[in-house]
C-alpha cells in the first residue's frame, strides 16, 4: 500500500485494503452465525454483540476512512456514541428497578 | 482578493471545502445514528421486559435470508469504497461500474425483503392482524419492533440507491472527477452507515434465539 | 410550625420553605448589586471602565457555595420522598382505580366507592391502576400525588392525622373533562369508619 | 480587528442579492445568510404573536370560573396549540435561526454560513412544518388536544389530528437538525484568521453548543414522533400499554429530546446577554472561559437530567433519586452564567439603554425560573406541585422569561445593525416596564395557585382560586398589549425610524465594524483578527466617537 499512498492523497487506502477488510467482515459474518447455533445462555447476546461492534469498528475505520480523516472527527464519534450510552444506562436506571 | 471583489457584486463568492462538506456529512449520520439508538433503545428496554417472548418470536425469522441480506450489505460497502478508490485513480469507467454494480447488489436486498416480509404476512403476522393479536405482548412489541426498525431501514436503502443513482450521473457527465469527489465520498458515507446499521439489526433480529 | 393534615405535608412545606428561603435570599441580592452597579457606574458619572477579566477565588466560591446549598436542598427532598413512599407491612390496603372521567376506590371486602373514605392516624397504602389513559391522584392538603397508568402497577403512601374532607384531583391530562376529575377524600375516626366499613 | 475601521461604500444586502433574480424571487431564492434570517424573523414572529393571541384567549376563558367564552374541547386544543406554536414554531427555532444565522457569520467574519443552500432548504422545511400545522386545525378530526407533550395512551386513543400535527413537529425537528449542523460546520471550518476559540464572542460560543443539541437529541424526538404515528396509523404495538407497550418509556424518549430542547431554548439567549451586558458596560466579561465553558456544560449535562420530568410517572425509585441528585447539579452553570454577569457590571461605564435593560429584565425573571426549578428539582417539593400551575410558571418564567426577554433584548439590539434604522427609544423603555409589570402578573400569581393545587391543563377551577386567576388575566392584557405595542413601534421604525450609523451602541464585535445594514458578503476583505472579543479599546481604532 505504501507507493499508493505516495501517489495519492495520503488519507486514502487502495483496492487492496478494501478487499481485504471486507473478506474479515465476511468471516466475521460467518463465526456469529455458526456461534448463534451454539447455545451459550448469557453470553450469547455479548458475543453477537461484540461481533456486531469489532464489524461497525472495521466499516467505520476502514471503509468509512475515518482513520485516516481529521481526528476532530473522532471526537464527534466518540461524543454521540458517549450520547447514546448515557441515555441508555440512565433510561436502565429505570427499567431495571422499576 | 480582486476577483472577489467584483464577485460580490453579482454572483456569491464562490467556496469550496472539502473537509467541511464531510463535517456536515458525519453529522448528519449522528443524526441517523440517534435516530436508530432510539430505536435501539425501545427495543432492549423490551427486551429486558420480555426476555423470554422475544426469544420464542425470534424463531420464526428465518436466518438464512438475514444472513444473505448481511452478505449483500457487505458486498456492496466493498464495491461503494471501491469505486472511491477508482475514481481517486482517474479510473472512470471502474468507479460507474461498481456504483451499478451496489445498486444491484441493493435491489436484491430489497427483494429479498419484499419475500421475507409477504412471508410474514400471508402467515398471519401483521400489525392488527387476529394471528398476531392472539399472540402474548412480547411477541407482539417483538414485530411490532421488527417491522419498524427493519422498514425504517429497508426505507434507507431505498434512499441510497437514489443518492447512488445521482452519483452514477454526475460522474458520466463529469461532475465527479478524480479531484473533486466529496459528492461521492459523502454518498458512500451514508451507504456506509446503512450497513452499519444492519450489522446490529442482524444479530438482534436473527441471531439471537 | 409547619403542620398539616398529615405529618408528611408539615415536612414538605418545610422543605419549600427552605429553599423558597435561600431563593429569595440569592434573587434579592443578585437584583439589588446589578442595580446598584447600575447606578454606582453609570456612565454619566464619566466612570472609567476597568477590564477585569476574571477571578479564580470568586469563580471557586460561587461554584462551591452553590454546591452545598443545593446538595442540601437534595438531600431534604430525598428524605421527603422516602418517608411517603415507604410501605409498612401492615399498611391498610386500598385499590384506586381511574377511568375517563372519574374516580373509583376498592375495598377489601368488596365495597367499592367514588369517594375515599379513610381512618385517621393509619398508615393507607393506595394501589393505583387506570383503566384507559393516564392520571394522576392528586391531594393537594397532603401534598402528594402519584400517576395512575394503564398496565403499570404504581402505588401511593397516605398518612391522614386530621378529620375533614379534602379536595382530589387529576393531575395528568386525560381528555376532555380532566378538569371534572374531582372528588373528595374524607378522613374518619377510627370508630366511624370501621362502623361504615362494617356496613353494607 | 486590524482592517476593522474601512468605512465600505458597497450597498447592503437588501440592494444587492447573492442571487442573478431580482425582486421577490431574489428573497425566496436567496442563500444569503442575512437574507434569511429575516425571512426567518418574519415567519418566526408571525406565528409568535398568534401564539400570544391564543395565549390571550385562553386566560379570556379563566377570567371566571364556569364557562366564559368556549367550551371544554376547544380550551383543550387551544393549550395544545399554544404550546406546539410557541415552543416548535417560536422558541426552538427563534434566536438560531434568526439571529444565529444574520450574525453568527458576521462576528466569527465569515462570508456566509458552510452550507448557504442548506440552510435555504432548513427555512423552507420550516415553512412546510409550519403549514402542515396550520393544516391540521382544519381537514376533519379537530385540531389536536393532547397538549403538547402527547402522552401515550391519550395521543393513541384521542379521534383527532394527531398524525398530521406532530408530523409537522417531526418536519420542524427536521429543520432544526439541518441548521444545526450548518452552524457547527460553520464555527469549525469558517473562523478568519486568528478567530481562535477563545477569541470568539460568546453568543458564537452559545449558539455552537446549541447546534450540538439540536445535532444530537433532536433525532430521538423524531423517532419517537415517527413511532406514535405508525401506531396511529398502521396499529404497531410499540408503545400502546394494551398491547404491551410501556408509556413510561414513551415519557423517557420524549423528555430525552424535550429537556435538552430546553437548552436549545436557553443558551442562545444567554449568549446574547454576554454580548449585550459588555457593550453597555464597555468592559471585558468577567469570566470569559467560565461562561464559555458552561454554554458546553449545559449542553452535555442536559442530557442527563430529563427524567426530572417524571419523578411521579411510576419510574422506579431509583431513577428517580437519580435524577434528582443529577438535575441540581445542572442547575450550577446556570448559576455561574448569571454571577458573572452581575461580575461584569463591576467597575464598568455603564449606559442602561434599551436593550440593557431588556437584560435586566431577564436577569431579574430568569434568575426566578432558574430558583423555582431548584423547587422543583427537589423530591418532596416535586411530588406536591408537579403538573400544577407551579410548573407552568417556572417554565414560562425560563422560557418566556428567559429567552422571550431576550428575544426581544436582541431585536432591540440587532435593529439598528439588521434595518439600518433606530426604534423610538421613548416608546421602547415604557415597553420594558409594562412587559415587566404584565410578566409578573400574569405568572406570579401561578406560582402561589400552584402550591394551592391548582392542576395545570384546567378549563375550569374552584371558587377558591379566582381572585388570583383573575390578576393572572389582567396581566395577560398588559403583556400581549406591549407585545403587539413593540411590533408596532418596530415596524413603524422600519420605515419612518431615524439612520442608525454602523455601530450606535459602541459594540467591538465584528458586526459593529460593518456599516448597517450590512453589505451583501459582510466584509470587502476577510478580517484579521488580533483582539480579545470584548476589547474596548478598539473603540479608539474603530473611530467611535460617542
Amino acid at each position: 500500500m505504501e507507493h499508493e499512498k505516495h501517489e495519492h492523497k495520503a488519507h486514502h487506502p487502495g483496492y487492496g485494503i478494501y478487499i481485504l477488510v471486507w473478506m474479515g467482515l465476511l468471516a466475521l459474518t460467518s463465526i456469529t452465525v455458526t456461534v448463534a447455533g451454539i447455545d451459550l445462555g448469557a453470553y450469547t447476546l455479548f458475543v453477537a454483540l461484540l461481533i456486531a461492534a469489532i464489524k461497525s469498528g472495521l466499516v467505520i475505520n476502514i471503509f468509512m476512512h475515518i482513520k485516516f480523516d481529521e481526528p476532530i472527527f473522532k471526537v464527534f464519534l466518540s461524543l454521540s456514541g458517549f450520547t447514546l450510552f448515557v441515555i441508555f444506562l440512565l433510561t436502565f436506571f429505570d427499567v431495571i428497578y422499576r | 482578493m480582486t476577483n472577489s471583489h467584483q464577485a460580490a457584486a453579482a454572483i456569491p463568492h464562490v467556496h469550496r471545502d472539502d473537509v467541511g462538506a464531510r463535517m456536515g456529512m458525519w453529522l448528519f449520520l449522528f443524526t441517523e445514528v440517534l435516530l436508530f439508538g432510539g430505536l435501539f433503545l425501545a427495543y432492549s428496554v423490551y427486551r429486558y421486559d420480555y426476555h423470554e417472548q422475544f426469544r420464542l418470536a425470534a424463531m420464526d425469522l428465518d436466518t438464512g435470508i438475514g444472513t444473505l441480506n448481511t452478505l449483500i450489505l457487505l458486498t456492496s460497502s466493498l464495491t461503494v469504497a471501491l469505486s472511491i478508490a477508482a475514481i481517486q485513480k482517474k479510473n472512470k469507467f471502474l468507479a460507474m461500474a461498481m456504483i451499478s454494480f451496489t445498486l444491484l447488489l441493493a435491489l436484491f436486498f430489497m427483494i429479498n425483503k419484499y419475500f421475507e416480509w409477504s412471508g410474514h404476512i400471508a402467515e398471519g403476522l401483521y400489525p392488527k392482524s387476529p394471528e398476531l393479536l392472539n399472540m402474548k405482548n412480547g411477541e407482539i412489541i417483538f414485530y411490532g419492533l421488527y417491522y419498524v426498525m427493519t422498514g425504517l431501514h429497508g426505507l434507507h436503502v431505498l434512499v441510497g440507491m437514489a443518492v447512488l443513482s445521482f452519483m452514477l450521473v454526475f460522474i458520466a457527465k463529469d461532475k465527479i472527477t478524480f479531484d473533486n469527489y466529496v459528492k461521492l465520498e459523502n454518498a458512500g458515507l451514508y451507504w456506509h452507515l446503512v450497513d452499519l446499521i444492519w450489522i446490529f439489526l442482524f444479530p438482534l433480529f436473527y441471531l439471537i434465539h | 410550625m409547619f403542620s398539616g393534615p398529615s405529618a408528611h405535608a408539615g415536612n414538605v412545606d418545610f422543605v419549600m420553605f427552605y429553599i423558597v428561603s435561600i431563593s429569595v435570599v440569592l434573587l434579592l441580592g443578585i437584583t439589588a448589586t446589578m442595580i446598584y452597579f447600575v447606578f454606582k457606574y453609570n456612565r454619566k458619572k464619566g466612570h472609567k471602565p476597568k477590564d477585569i477579566h476574571g477571578n479564580i477565588v470568586l469563580e471557586t466560591v460561587w461554584i462551591v457555595i452553590p454546591t452545598i446549598l443545593v446538595l442540601s436542598m437534595f438531600y431534604y427532598g430525598y428524605m421527603g420522598f422516602r418517608e411517603f413512599r415507604y410501605v409498612p407491612k401492615d399498611a391498610f390496603v386500598i385499590d384506586v382505580v381511574a377511568r375517563q372521567w372519574q374516580w373509583q376506590f376498592k375495598y377489601g371486602d368488596g365495597k367499592t366507592t367514588d369517594t375515599l373514605y379513610v381512618p385517621i392516624n393509619k398508615q393507607i397504602k393506595l394501589n393505583l391502576e387506570s383503566l384507559d389513559v393516564n392520571h394522576s391522584l392528586y391531594i393537594p392538603a397532603f401534598r402528594i400525588k402519584q400517576d395512575v397508568l394503564y398496565g403499570i402497577k404504581n402505588y401511593m403512601m397516605l398518612t391522614p392525622d386530621e378529620l375533614g374532607s379534602f379536595d382530589i384531583a387529576c393531575a395528568e391530562y386525560c381528555g376532555l373533562d380532566h378538569w371534572q376529575m374531582y372528588t373528595k377524600l374524607v378522613v374518619m375516626p377510627q370508630d366511624k369508619f370501621n362502623e361504615w366499613y362494617n356496613t353494607k | 480587528m486590524s482592517n476593522g475601521t474601512i468605512a465600505i461604500a458597497e450597498k447592503s444586502f437588501y440592494e444587492v442579492s447573492t442571487n442573478k433574480h431580482s425582486g421577490i424571487l431574489s428573497w425566496l431564492l436567496t442563500t444569503d445568510h442575512k437574507r434569511i434570517g429575516i425571512m426567518y424573523l418574519v415567519t418566526i414572529a408571525f406565528f409568535f404573536l398568534v401564539g400570544a393571541t391564543i395565549g390571550l384567549f385562553m386566560r379570556l376563558e379563566l377570567l371566571t370560573p364556569g364557562r366564559t367564552i368556549m367550551g371544554a374541547q376547544t380550551y383543550n386544543t387551544l393549550f395544545t396549540l399554544h404550546g406546539v406554536i410557541m415552543i416548535f414554531l417560536f422558541i426552538i427555532p427563534g434566536l438560531p435561526a434568526i439571529f444565529g444565522n444574520f450574525f453568527l457569520p458576521i462576528q466569527i467574519g465569515a462570508r456566509d454560513v458552510a452550507f448557504p443552500r442548506l440552510n435555504l432548504l432548513s427555512y423552507y422545511i420550516y415553512v412546510i412544518g409550519a403549514i402542515l400545522v396550520l393544516v391540521s386545525l382544519f381537514i376533519p378530526g379537530g385540531p389536536i388536544d393532547t397538549g403538547w407533550t402527547f402522552y401515550i395512551p391519550y395521543s393513541i386513543r384521542t379521534g383527532t389530528n394527531v398524525s398530521m400535527a406532530i408530523f409537522a413537529a417531526f418536519v420542524l425537528g427536521f429543520s432544526s437538525i439541518l441548521t444545526g449542523i450548518n452552524f457547527v460546520t460553520t464555527v469549525h471550518r469558517l473562523r478568519a484568521p486568528g478567530m481562535t476559540w477563545f477569541k470568539m464572542p460568546l453568543f458564537v460560543w452559545a449558539t455552537y453548543a446549541t447546534a450540538w443539541i439540536q445535532i444530537i437529541a433532536t433525532p430521538v424526538i423524531g423517532i419517537t414522533i415517527l413511532l406514535v404515528i405508525i401506531e396511529r396509523v398502521f396499529g404497531v404495538g410499540i408503545f400502546d400499554p394494551a398491547l404491551g407497550g410501556d408509556p413510561i418509556l414513551y415519557q423517557h424518549m420524549f423528555w430525552i429530546y424535550s429537556h435538552p430542547a430546553v437548552y436549545i431554548m436557553i443558551l442562545p439567549a444567554m449568549g446574547v446577554v454576554s454580548e449585550i451586558i459588555t457593550t453597555f458596560s464597555r468592559r471585558t466579561i468577567f469570566g470569559y472561559v467560565p461562561i464559555a465553558m458552561s454554554s458546553l456544560a449545559i449542553a452535555f449535562v442536559g442530557y442527563l437530567v430529563w427524567a426530572h420530568h417524571m419523578f411521579v410517572s411510576g419510574m422506579s425509585d431509583t431513577a428517580t433519586w437519580i435524577f434528582s441528585l443529577l438535575t441540581f447539579i445542572v442547575a450550577l452553570p446556570s448559576g455561574v452564567k448569571i454571577f458573572n454577569w452581575v461580575a461584569t457590571m463591576y467597575k464598568g461605564s455603564i449606559d442602561p439603554q434599551v436593550p440593557f435593560l431588556w437584560v435586566m429584565n431577564f436577569i431579574f425573571l430568569f434568575s426566578i425560573g432558574g430558583l423555582s426549578g431548584l423547587v422543583l428539582g427537589s423530591l418532596a417539593t416535586d411530588v406536591h406541585v408537579t403538573d400544577t400551575y407551579f410548573v407552568v410558571a417556572h417554565f414560562h418564567y425560563v422560557m418566556f422569561g428567559g429567552t422571550g426577554t431576550i428575544f426581544f433584548g436582541a431585536m432591540h439590539y440587532w435593529f439598528p445593525k439588521m434595518f439600518g434604522r433606530m426604534y423610538n427609544k421613548k416608546f421602547a423603555t415604557i415597553s420594558v416596564i409594562t412587559f415587566f409589570i404584565g410578566f409578573n402578573m400574569l405568572y406570579f400569581p401561578k406560582f402561589i395557585m400552584g402550591y394551592m393545587g391548582m392542576p395545570r391543563r384546567y378549563y375550569d377551577y374552584l371558587p377558591k382560586f379566582a381572585p388570583l386567576q383573575e390578576v393572572s388575566t389582567i396581566g395577560s392584557w398588559i403583556l400581549v398589549g406591549t407585545i403587539f405595542f413593540i411590533t408596532g413601534y418596530l415596524l413603524y421604525a422600519l420605515r419612518n425610524g431615524p439612520k442608525a450609523s454602523g455601530n450606535p451602541w459602541g459594540g467591538v464585535t465584528l458586526e459593529w465594524h460593518i456599516p448597517s445594514p450590512p453589505p451583501t458578503e459582510n466584509f470587502e476583505e476577510i478580517p484579521t483578527i488580533t483582539h480579545e472579543p470584548y476589547d474596548f479599546s478598539q473603540l479608539k481604532e474603530m473611530e467611535y466617537d460617542k
